[in-house]
């Protein structure tokens, strides 16, 4: 299979964005078009790409062969090239597939959840161009083309959760959406323009780069790696930058699910595993990645305990969940990270579809405590979010279960025990909080009975159940050994394992037991409760926890409203009262010189020969000095 | 050459512009004229690039003597720089004009085509009489055109700005004296030409240090660079959209042209010695512009502190000594006169439609005009520097070249991506997007002829971003033979 | 040569016969006003002829004593004298072409006036034939004298006749420091012919000569009094707004020539080997003039004010170019004629144009007088905006080379000091100017449109000055057989060149 | 001799001072008038008495024609004041101040 096709991977998205947004703007213009038409487009498109990539993935399961096609020469400055690549290996093959599998039922869900949206061909058209962004980050050879990606996403991000730009909340959370994942790529700008320089003599894809870092200097490295984190951080909503991921749930929920839950938030993740040969060099630096991963779990957990915003919770869990990642990719175990990405992708993605599906049901209501007592009238729903809900928790034989697993045995394994202990923690308020939501969203009593209840779409529920498979079997491609697996993902993602890791199975075991035990101490704390909760006795959300710890107001005074005052202070008074003034003052003192001058011309003719006597006198003095 | 096609270039608007005065034709008929006037020298200036032949040479030249007693010639020539200078200027005037189509008057289309000899003029001028005499001149037409056709207080500020800059350009024009005479004094014969003074070598330190700084004035206050800046301001927001559309997108970026034809050949040493301040001034420039442009309210105003701010970008750029800063600006000079330029068109329109340009007094216009708002984005996105624009490989390469000159400047210069992102976005949320209880129904969308002008603009913006090198290697090797005289004096 | 004497002296004589005849005429009321100027006109043109005439026959540069025996070396004939005489009789038909209009609309002029008018032209060519320093006083007093009485011809005016007053009190006292001056040399040297002080001075270098550097500073005084120089620049402002717009014209361009050509003359071959005596002096004078015509001008409400008040500014721009005399004569003097040309054509347009647009109801006085102007006459608003243009030295006018030539030859001669000072009040002028073209262009145009004639032959001629003064900024790089900048500032050399033939 | 020269020059010099006050310090239009003619033939006394001291006649032509000169200027000196005391049936030289730019702006 030519190499060339690899391409297409991406290009097949975004011709059809393109092809999208034509016809969308002829539709708005000229003749209006169908629904149809946008979804046919729209639909294919990532199914087309996850054909491809599954073409690819067997023939890489038969040679185990990295695939690599370079389009053509982007830029060459002086001795330097860089080439628009694209590369399928291991790690990049492996996050295709599953973005384009969920990323094409995101797609389905939404052209059911959307279709009475006046803006459907530019839904679509977005959520092409989305795609195609995401698939060219993942695909992408070297870092600069992964930026271009890594933007994309990061503009359709911005152009989705403002994409009701009519109401200005949405809008700014798009601002702040974007603006914080501009502070990360500036994180990302730098590490990528210091490697280009340190490490980037003899190529700039992914490969010269792991077979030259060994020769930049220690300290160059660290730095390397500390900026791009800060990159990582930007777009995967970690501790300080998450501010904005809760906002922008205000997007439509295809596109939380999509962009903010299911891909491209852990693009960070994919990024630091992408970089793994800087990170093995500066184990401390990746220390650090870990704990502040840790932290924005807990942190995240903590905050979700005490949101009443489906979609909130949600958010806050998706912060939550990727902080495990962080610490797993932070500790050396990417493929164990990886692994998390994908059933995160698989039941993150199924969580706010499901909601989504309450929310449509419920004309948009988004409280949970609104809600209660869905059990009956969406089935479904229920039973594919029971799903999910028990995967994210940690319980057995679902999906999350396995990778969360992995992911604190190898924090044990490190030795990072506080790690560890945070994790557990963690593990309890995630079991706590998604039960909590579960169980006020379908057995909550609700008093007004009298709601109607929308009639879901055929397109909304198949996604849902298909992904609810989804997560119940993905788990199994990473069984571990101990309970007779033979791990495939880790296999897979060999070259990106930690193999320092040993432990033996008794702890394993153990640690398995505990994890299995935390989230039923969660979920029993979240049947005591809100089982059967009633609606009625809504309790009063105060405090630091309910007001999110203050940090976007912190933030607002410590950095917005600075800057604005800042801003105004250059404009108003060093630019105008103290630079141009300095001018205007010149030329307005030089105006009244004049006029003091112009009194001279008295008209006065006695005058005007005193004068000339005067000038007469002291070319006269000079003649005297000069001659003497 | 049998064809002077460079003359041509330079003249044939100022032909037309006789024509038109000789001939009693209307607004319509100038404009019609005008425009095909400027489609003409796009042909001819695709013959010109399609003629150029792959080295670092100057080509095309033109030379006859003109003041033969002072050593003054005609002299014009071209190379890789000047040439995509000339293709941005050639592509962008018609689309302009496109966009300026209706509501204007004979004075109008008249001034306008004297502005594009008078840039061509600069741009070619290989003498440096010849150069300040077309830098001087093209000062004319664009007072005028800012005088009678702006809005606010507006008088004020042309005579402000004219005063201004003709001080900066005044400056030079004694350093530019000053050069010749000099060059008399050792060879013995005049000339003002720029393959002959760059021969001079008979100055001393503080000689040099004067007339260089003679030279960076005014070219400073025609970025401008801070702080020179604040006659840019007012002016922008006081005059007429074809004005600053010219202001911004073209002339702005001669003043970073006269440093690379310039002030780079005749005093390297200086240029050296002095590279690392300009680069933490422009990188100044580029955060303070930046921050000054949050809250502005007048959408003009904002654009101006952007285009300063980006001005000081490139000349970060400029002045980074090695490759990657030099195409870095010359492709940044690219992606911002094309955005600003098609911003400014823009702007100016919805400023014809709703009688504001007042951030308050806006907003809901995406609703009213996907077009404009799709067309908008794409430039919005190129000043911000989206990865997929040109407006990311010239920062990229800024900051590349930046680092390569110290660390410390390219990790400062980053934060360009921060910078512009933060007061577009807002302004973005606040003009176009949202629903607002002001009155914005009187907004068109683009018709036919608009989306013609704006969509090649848009095209190459993209184009040069996503495929950026098939746009540079025509300058390559002008850059390279930039550099090395430069690497050489500094290895020395 | 005796034959060629006439020839030679032709131009002067033609003049001085027309101002004769003028005056006889004027005693015939059959002779109305522009009668009167066609016969003025005709005279100078054949003078002018006659000049060019003699101008060409000699393919060299040439130097001769007329009727050597009848004047002595009194008066002397050579290239530099016939370059000078030809700008002035040039000017004197532009003058009188466009003031034609001005004259004819008032009606106090009568045919008399052509005939002083005719005596001031031949006291200026006078003064840049001479070749002793009385005679030279006399011509400077023709002019004058000539010139007093065109100020105050129309008598009915307070202005008129105060700004005569104050010329002629003024004027005299000058020149009275002239003839001191004169009185001095012939002291020292017992002569007052023009090579022979040279000479003097030449052969008693290094010994000092102070009666002789006396007598100079003297003459020096005269000169600076009669081109306005501070410290004795009072009157100027007074005297030319007070003088009716042609006269004003005819001031302001063609005397300061005159003066020029005369005192250039001595300067260069009497006192070629003690003027760096003044070079500090004149140093000062210098900026100090440049100065204080900024201030004044960038003050002033009146048009005519201003121009008059730039007028000592550009003073400054020919002192610059006059210091510079000391170590680059050549290019120096031919600078100072070339600045000379050049502002003697942007100053008469401008003046002329200005006389122009005065209708009878309104006079257009102040700046505010002219806004909108341009949407009403765009011809006369586009001539104007080039005048201003080529006052302020924008490039694609004569003024941009003019200030080329001044500046280079101030830094060839060391002085970039006044070549930056004399920037500075460059771009300050950039100001006043520019103000007037703001004016006229970005107002609405007025409500009340009067009618002003602008036709005829003063029309004409100041579109001819318009596309002499454009051309004479751009060259003659596209064509080729006409004469370009380059012919001017040649001429200028060969007449340097003429006065060193002994 | 020199000494009898030194002594009509700085009598020459005396009245040409005197002259010189007279033109800044008095009204009087006439009386400045004067003051010129003064000053004027303070010069004519240094010419002729450098004749003597020369024993030339140049200086004695020399001032002949200054004479003349002052002449022709008395003729517009006299009608010039005639025309301004008809306008403003004055002589006080101070009171013809309409050109002074406090007037003009």
């Amino acid at each position: 299979m030519s190499s060339f096709l690899l391409s297409w991977i991406v290009l097949v998205p975004l011709l059809s964005a393109i092809i999208l947004g034509l016809l969308y703007l002829y539709s708005i213009k000229i003749k209006k078009l169908s629904n149809k038409v946008f979804a046919i487009f729209g639909l294919t498109s990532p199914f087309i790409s996850f054909a491809i990539a599954g073409l690819f993935f067997i023939q890489m399961l038969q040679d185990g062969k990295t695939i690599h096609y370079e389009a053509y020469k982007w830029l060459g400055v002086g001795s330097y090239n860089v080439s628009m690549g694209f590369m399928a290996d291991n790690l990049s093959i492996f996050m295709i597939l599953f973005v384009t599998f969920v990323g094409g039922l995101i797609h389905v869900y939404a052209s059911g959840y959307m279709k009475d949206d006046e803006g459907y061909g530019k839904f679509f058209f977005y959520f092409n161009f989305f795609l195609a962004s995401m698939l060219l980050l993942v695909l992408a050879d070297s870092p600069i083309i992964m930026f271009i990606g890594w933007e994309g996403v990061g503009l359709c991000s911005y152009l989705l959760i403002s994409y009701y730009y009519k109401d200005s909340e949405n809008v700014l959370a798009g601002n702040k959406a974007f603006i914080a994942n501009r502070v990360g790529d500036f994180g990302f700008i730098v590490a990528m323009i210091t490697m280009f320089y340190y490490a980037g003599a003899n190529g700039f894809d992914y490969v010269s780069l792991q077979n030259s870092i060994g020769n930049v200097p220690i300290e160059i490295v660290t730095y390397i790696g500390i900026a791009l984190f800060i990159g990582a951080v930007g777009k995967s909503a970690q501790i300080p930058l998450y501010v904005w991921l809760p906002d922008a749930m205000a997007g439509p929920t295809p596109v939380s699910a999509l962009i903010h839950a299911a891909t491209m938030v852990t693009a960070g993740v994919y990024m630091v595993a992408r970089f793994h040969f800087v990170y093995e060099l500066i184990p401390n630096v990746g220390l650090v990645i870990a704990y502040i991963g840790a932290f924005s779990a807990l942190f995240a957990a903590t905050i979700a305990t005490k949101q009443t915003d489906i979609k909130k919770i949600l958010a806050y869990s998706t912060m939550s969940q990727l902080g495990y990642m962080f610490i797993a990719v932070g500790l050396g175990s990417y493929s164990v990270g990886i692994f998390h990405v994908f059933t995160h992708a698989f039941f993150k993605a199924l969580l706010f579809m499901g909601a989504g599906a309450v929310i449509v049901a419920l004309h948009h209501e988004q409280n949970i405590f609104k809600m209660g007592g869905m059990k009956k009238h969406t089935p479904v729903v229920f039973f594919t979010m029971l799903i999910a809900t028990l995967s994210i928790a940690g319980i057995p034989p679902f999906s999350g279960f396995f990778s969360k697993d992995e992911i604190l045995l190898s924090a044990f394994a490190s030795g990072e025990y506080l790690l560890w202990g945070i994790g557990v923690l963690t593990a309890i308020m995630t079991a706590y909080y998604m039960f909590r939501l579960f169980f006020v969203v379908f057995f909550g009593k609700n008093s007004s009975e009298d709601r109607h209840i929308v009639e879901l779409p055929k397109s909304i529920l198949i996604p849902l159940v298909i992904l609810a498979v989804g997560s119940i079997l993905t788990g199994f491609l990473g069984v571990p050994e101990l309970l007779g697996g033979t791990n495939l993902a880790s296999q897979w993602l060999s070259e990106w394992k930690n193999t320092s890791l040993h432990i033996d199975h008794t702890t394993e075991s153990v640690l398995m037991l505990i994890n299995v035990l935390a989230a039923l101490v969660g979920i029993f704390i979240a049947y005591k409760k809100f089982y059967k909760y009633d609606m009625t006795k809504v309790p009063k959300f105060s405090g630091m926890i309910w007001n999110k710890f203050y940090i976007d107001e912190i933030y607002d005074v410590l950095f917005v409203r600075s800057i604005k005052r800042l801003s105004s202070f250059i404009a108003m008074e060093i630019d105008i009262k103290i630079i141009d003034s300095l001018l205007m003052g010149l030329s307005s003192k030089f105006i009244s010189i004049g006029h003091l001058v112009a009194r001279v011309q008295n008209a006065n003719t006695r005058f005007y020969a005193f004068v000339m006597l005067c000038g007469i006198s002291l070319i006269s003095i000079y003649l005297i000095i000069e001659l003497r | 050459m049998d064809f002077s096609i460079l003359s041509v270039i330079i003249f044939l608007p100022i032909f037309v512009v006789f024509v038109l005065l000789a001939l009693p034709v209307g607004a319509k008929g100038s404009r019609n004229a005008a425009f095909v006037t400027s489609i003409m020298i796009f042909i001819l200036a695709m013959t010109v690039y399609l003629n150029f032949e792959f080295s670092g040479y100057m080509q095309f030249i033109e030379h006859h003597e003109w003041i033969t007693s002072y050593g003054i010639y005609y002299s014009l020539g071209i190379d890789g720089f000047s040439l995509i200078i000339l293709m941005l200027i050639a592509t962008l005037i018609p689309c302009a004009f496109l966009l300026l189509w209706n509501g204007r008057t004979k004075a109008y289309w008249v001034n306008m085509l004297l502005i594009q000899s008078g840039i061509t003029g600069t741009l070619f001028a290989q003498d440096l009489i010849l150069f300040y005499f077309f830098w001087e001149a093209m000062l004319l037409p664009v007072f005028m055109i800012i005088g009678m056709f702006g809005t606010g207080n507006r008088v004020f500020s042309t005579i402000k700005v004219t005063v201004y800059t003709i001080m900066g350009s005044l400056f030079m024009f004694i350093c530019i004296l000053y050069i010749g005479v000099s060059f008399f004094e050792e060879f013995g014969v005049w000339s003002f030409a720029l393959q002959d003074v760059v021969k001079i070598s008979s100055f001393t330190r503080s000689e040099e240090i004067w007339l260089f700084f003679g030279f960076m004035i005014a070219f400073a206050i025609k970025i401008p660079l801070f702080p020179f800046h604040t006659w840019l301001i007012q002016t922008y927001s006081n005059s007429p959209t074809g004005g600053v559309f010219l202001l911004s997108s073209i002339m702005a970026k001669l003043g970073v042209y006269g440093i690379v034809r310039f002030v780079m050949p005749l005093f390297p040493d200086l240029y050296i010695e002095f590279a690392p301040y300009f680069v933490w001034l422009g990188i100044f420039g580029l955060i303070y512009f930046g921050i000054a442009a949050l809250m502005q309210t007048d959408i003009k105003k904002m654009f101006a502190y952007s285009s300063a701010s980006h001005l000081g970008f490139i000349v970060t750029g400029i002045f980074s000594l090695n490759a990657y800063g030099m195409t870095g600006a010359l492709f940044l000079i690219i992606a911002h006169a094309m955005a600003t330029g098609a911003l400014f068109l823009l702007v100016g329109k919805m400023e014809y439609n709703l009688k504001s340009k007042n951030i308050s007094d806006l907003g809901g216009i995406a609703k009213q005009a996907p077009i404009f708002t799709l067309f908008f984005m794409i430039m919005l996105l190129c000043i911000v520097g989206l990865p997929g624009t040109n407006g990311f490989v010239s920062e990229f390469l800024i900051i590349l070249g930046a680092f390569g000159m110290q660390a410390s400047a390219g990790i400062v210069s980053a934060l360009t991506v921060l910078v512009a992102a933060s007061f577009m976005f807002w302004m973005f949320q606040r003009a176009i997007l949202q629903d607002t209880d002001n009155d914005t129904s009187n907004m068109k969308d683009l018709d036919l002829k608009e989306i013609i002008g704006l969509a090649p603009i848009a095209f190459l913006i993209i184009a040069m971003g996503v495929y950026p090198d098939w746009f540079l290697f025509k300058i390559e090797p002008t850059i390279q033979h930039y550099l090395v005289d430069i690497l050489q004096i500094k290895a020395s | 040569m005796e034959s060629n004497d006439i020839v030679y002296l032709l131009p002067l004589l033609v003049v001085m016969i027309g101002a004769i005849t003028m005056m006889l005429l004027s005693t015939f009321s059959s002779v109305s006003i522009k009668k009167g100027a066609y016969y003025s006109l005709m005279f100078l043109f054949v003078a002018l002829i006659s000049n060019l005439y003699n101008l060409n026959s000699s393919s060299e540069i040439y130097s001769s004593y007329p009727y050597i025996g009848i004047f002595k070396k009194m008066i002397i004939v050579d290239t530099y004298s016939g370059y000078f005489s030809s700008i002035l009789l040039f000017g004197a038909i532009l003058t009188l072409l466009i003031g034609l209009q001005y004259l004819e609309k008032h009606k106090e002029f009568t045919v008399e006036f052509f005939s002083l008018f005719l005596f001031s032209v031949l006291g200026m060519m006078l003064l840049v034939h001479v070749n002793e320093l009385i005679t030279g006083f006399i011509a400077l007093e023709i002019a004058s004298l000539s010139m007093y009485v065109m100020i105050g011809f129309q008598k009915v005016l307070d202005k008129r006749v105060e700004a005569s007053y104050r010329y002629l009190v003024l004027g005299s006292l000058a020149g009275i420091f002239f003839l001191l001056g004169t009185s001095f040399i012939y002291a020292v040297t017992q002569t007052t012919t023009i090579g022979e002080i040279g000479e003097f001075a030449q052969n008693y270098v290094g010994t000092d000569m102070p009666l002789l550097i006396i007598g100079g500073t003297m003459i020096l005084i005269t000169f600076l009094f009669k081109i306005a120089a501070f410290p004795f620049q009072n009157w100027v402002l007074d005297v030319y707004d007070g003088a009716p717009l042609p006269v004003t014209a005819f001031m302001a361009a063609t005397f300061k020539i005159a003066i020029f050509g005369f005192v250039l003359r001595l300067v260069l071959v009497d006192f070629d080997s003690i003027r760096d005596f003044w070079d500090d002096m004149l140093f000062v004078i210098t900026i100090a003039t440049l100065a204080y015509g900024s201030f004044l001008a960038i003050i002033q409400t009146s048009i005519k004010r201003m121009l008059v008040a730039s007028s000592i500014v550009h003073t400054g721009y020919l002192l610059i170019a006059f210091i510079s005399i000391g170590i680059i004569g050549e290019s120096a003097a031919s600078s100072i004629i070339f600045y000379l040309v050049a502002y003697f054509l942007s100053a008469i347009g401008a003046f002329g144009i200005v006389s122009f647009i005065s209708s009878d109801e309104r006079l257009r006085i102040t700046y505010d007088d002219f806004k909108g102007f341009a949407h009403v006459y765009p011809y006369r608003a586009a001539m104007l905006s080039i005048f201003m243009l080529s006052l302020a030295g924008i490039p694609s006018t004569i003024g941009f080379i003019g200030k080329f030539y001044i500046f280079t030859a101030a830094i060839e001669a060391g002085y970039t000091i006044l070549a930056v000072i004399g920037i500075i009040a460059t771009f300050i002028s950039v100001y006043y100017y520019f103000k007037l073209i703001a004016i006229m262009y970005f107002y609405p145009s007025p409500k009340i449109v009067e009618d002003v004639p602008f036709s005829g032959v003063g029309s004409i001629t100041i579109g001819l000055i318009t596309i002499l003064i454009v051309w004479g900024g751009i060259g003659n790089t596209l064509i080729s057989y006409f004469p370009g900048v380059d012919f001017l500032i040649d001429m200028a050399r060969l007449s340097y060149e003429s006065l060193f033939i002994r | 001799m020199a000494d009898s020269l030194l002594s009509y020059i700085s009598l020459a010099m005396i009245l040409f001072s005197i002259g010189l006050l007279g033109v800044i310090s008095r009204k009087n239009i006439f009386i400045v008038y004067m003051s010129i003619e003064l000053m004027l033939n303070a010069v004519n006394l240094i010419f002729i008495s450098l004749g003597r001291y020369y024993e030339s006649m140049e200086p004695q032509v020399i001032s002949i024609l200054i004479i003349a000169v002052a002449a022709a200027e008395a003729a517009v000196f006299l009608s010039l004041i005639v025309v301004l005391y008809r306008r403003k049936r004055s002589l006080d030289s101070d009171i013809f101040n309409i050109l002074s730019q406090k007037s003009a702006s």
